[in-house]
């Protein structure tokens, strides 16, 4: 596969700024072959949406230019739609049951969560923190969330201890559910 | 391809999720099309499978039980071509050849996607979480708003007892469905099958011995001195009704 | 700006799957226009790194089929989890006759499937979608179920048309028997 395609497909897939010398040692080529291949790759970027910015250490991929006014828009009224009923449901699964993992919130709603969890996320309603133990991520509620809604002991929150108590029996019935399939 | 490619009595009737993948293997394995005599002819081995799967109370027996019906409907018809079948009945067959048909074509496109699934992936990019901190709150940031969808999210939950009550509700027996079938048989041949449920006998046998009375019927063997000298099953038959053409 | 672009950067900002519906309000285009720019795209892409998939409903960006050992090597062991006899089926059942409901999926296979669906939908590799028609839920494929499998859209799936038009002899024949109840 041409390098230009591999660079193009690292930079797509990490959609961060990407060291050239990561990006060299991965692919094993050295300074002058990443050069070609940026050029190339800026040159073939030009008729589509992304472009290839590049610092001295860094490449990364972006939209162009001409699509700033768009994405800002976009970005705005992406702001502006409301979290939904399921945004609200995961919202409510988390504040309930925080730290929890992706797959707990999914299991609970029985539909996949993660692009409902990034909406939660960019509107800094909830949080994202890696979690050693297991190698994932664990969600909990923002603390400017927490502050708005005036939440300062989980205990407070109207039955607390009920709702807790049927996720919990839940989550047992769950893994038994999960072996059958 | 299955562990119990060997029919024998020991074999593990779990590895069938469900009927028509029980039913698709009997015709497979004996490498036959899918039609009426196919169906026929792996009748009894479908009957024993179902019968081990009721004593060892595995899951979903109830729908290879309703299958089964048909199915001996179609075995019973081929014996006894006077067996006169409704309308309702009639379709029942049709329908089962073209399920399993049907079945067979979603089984096989389903080995193709299992092989290549995950073989050659393509990914969406990571999700990188904004760096410039925002917070953004709408109607559904309050507690109440929030309450309201935790108890939706707890009245959504699956409720695993109610599913298997529901199950249990559609079950019917081997037994009772074998002493329907027998009854229509009895009132269409004019001929009447007795002490076929003799109290000791086993499921197994009441089936196997039900089928092997239409096998003889069928092969014209069927004659009531014969028949008479087996004590624990007696049959009369109406001589004037006797068909003619075995 | 050619509409294949705005598309293009759209699917790349958002790096998620959207509504055709959602893109063509936004740019303010029809069916037929979004389907041009679609093909026009999708034909761009080819001699780059990435892939426009493409569902019934939506349209997302990824990485080439090609690319995929490159990036399974930077996620860190991932368990790639098998999709099971059982999941193979009722997802082919979709693929093929979509969109569909659980009574019919449960018919063609002959058992209950609710937890199989469950089970896929928490995968993400299916979703449900309430028909007000007949007040129930249909099932339909989504963009990630095609990206697993590879393909930027079901028609390149191997035998796709064969084995439609098989199981669309049987779906006539239904249908006739339908009217006559």
């Amino acid at each position: 596969m041409p390098v230009d395609v591999l660079v193009e497909g690292l930079l797509f897939y990490k959609s961060a700024p990407q060291k050239k010398v990561v990006v060299m040692k991965l692919f094993g080529i050295n300074e002058a072959e990443l050069s070609t291949a940026i050029a190339v790759l800026k040159e073939r970027l030009m008729i589509g949406a992304t472009r290839l910015v590049e610092t001295t250490d860094e490449i990364q991929l972006v939209t162009s230019p001409e699509l700033a006014p768009i994405i800002e828009a976009m970005r705005k009224s992406e702001l502006k739609a409301d979290i939904g009923k399921a945004g609200a449901e995961t919202l409510a699964i988390i504040l309930y049951q925080e730290p929890i993992s992706r797959a707990e919130i999914d299991r609970i709603r029985g539909v996949n969560s993660s692009f409902i969890l990034r909406n939660l996320l960019i509107r800094g309603l909830i949080e994202r923190n890696h979690n050693k133990n297991r190698n994932g991520y664990d969600f909990t509620i923002s603390t400017a969330l927490l502050t708005h809604l005036g939440v300062t002991h989980k205990h407070e929150l109207p039955d607390f201890s009920k709702i807790a108590n049927a996720l919990e029996q839940f989550n047992e019935k769950a893994e038994v559910i999960d072996e059958s399939i | 391809m299955h562990p119990n490619a060997v029919s024998n009595f020991s074999v593990k009737t779990d590895v069938f999720e469900g009927p028509l993948e029980l039913l698709l293997e009997l015709v497979e394995r004996r490498k036959l099309l899918i039609n009426d005599i196919s169906l026929a002819s792996v009748t009894d081995e479908y009957m024993r499978q179902v019968s081990l799967m009721q004593e060892m109370s595995l899951p979903n027996t109830a729908q290879f039980i309703n299958l089964a019906a048909t199915l001996l409907l179609v075995k019973s018809k081929s014996l006894l071509p006077v067996l006169e079948l409704t309308d309702e009945e009639e379709t029942s067959i049709d329908d089962l050849e073209e399920r399993l048909r049907k079945y067979q074509i979603i089984r096989d496109s389903a080995l193709i996607l299992q092989s290549i699934f995950g073989s050659k992936s393509m990914y969406a990019p990571q999700f990188t979480p904004p760096t410039v901190p925002v917070f953004v709150t709408d109607e559904y940031c309050t507690i109440d708003s929030l309450q309201s969808a935790i108890n939706s999210v707890i009245n959504d939950l699956p409720q695993k007892e109610t599913q298997a009550k529901a199950q249990i509700k559609v079950t019917i027996s081997l037994e009772d469905m074998m002493k329907k079938l027998q009854d229509r048989i009895t009132k269409s041949l004019h001929v009447r099958f007795s002490q076929l449920h003799a109290g000791e006998t086993e499921k197994k046998v009441v089936i196997v011995g039900f089928l092997a009375i239409l096998e003889l019927f069928k092969q014209g063997n069927l004659l009531i001195t014969q028949v008479n000298r087996f004590s624990d099953i007696e049959i009369e038959l109406d001589k004037g009704q006797t068909p003619t053409y075995y």
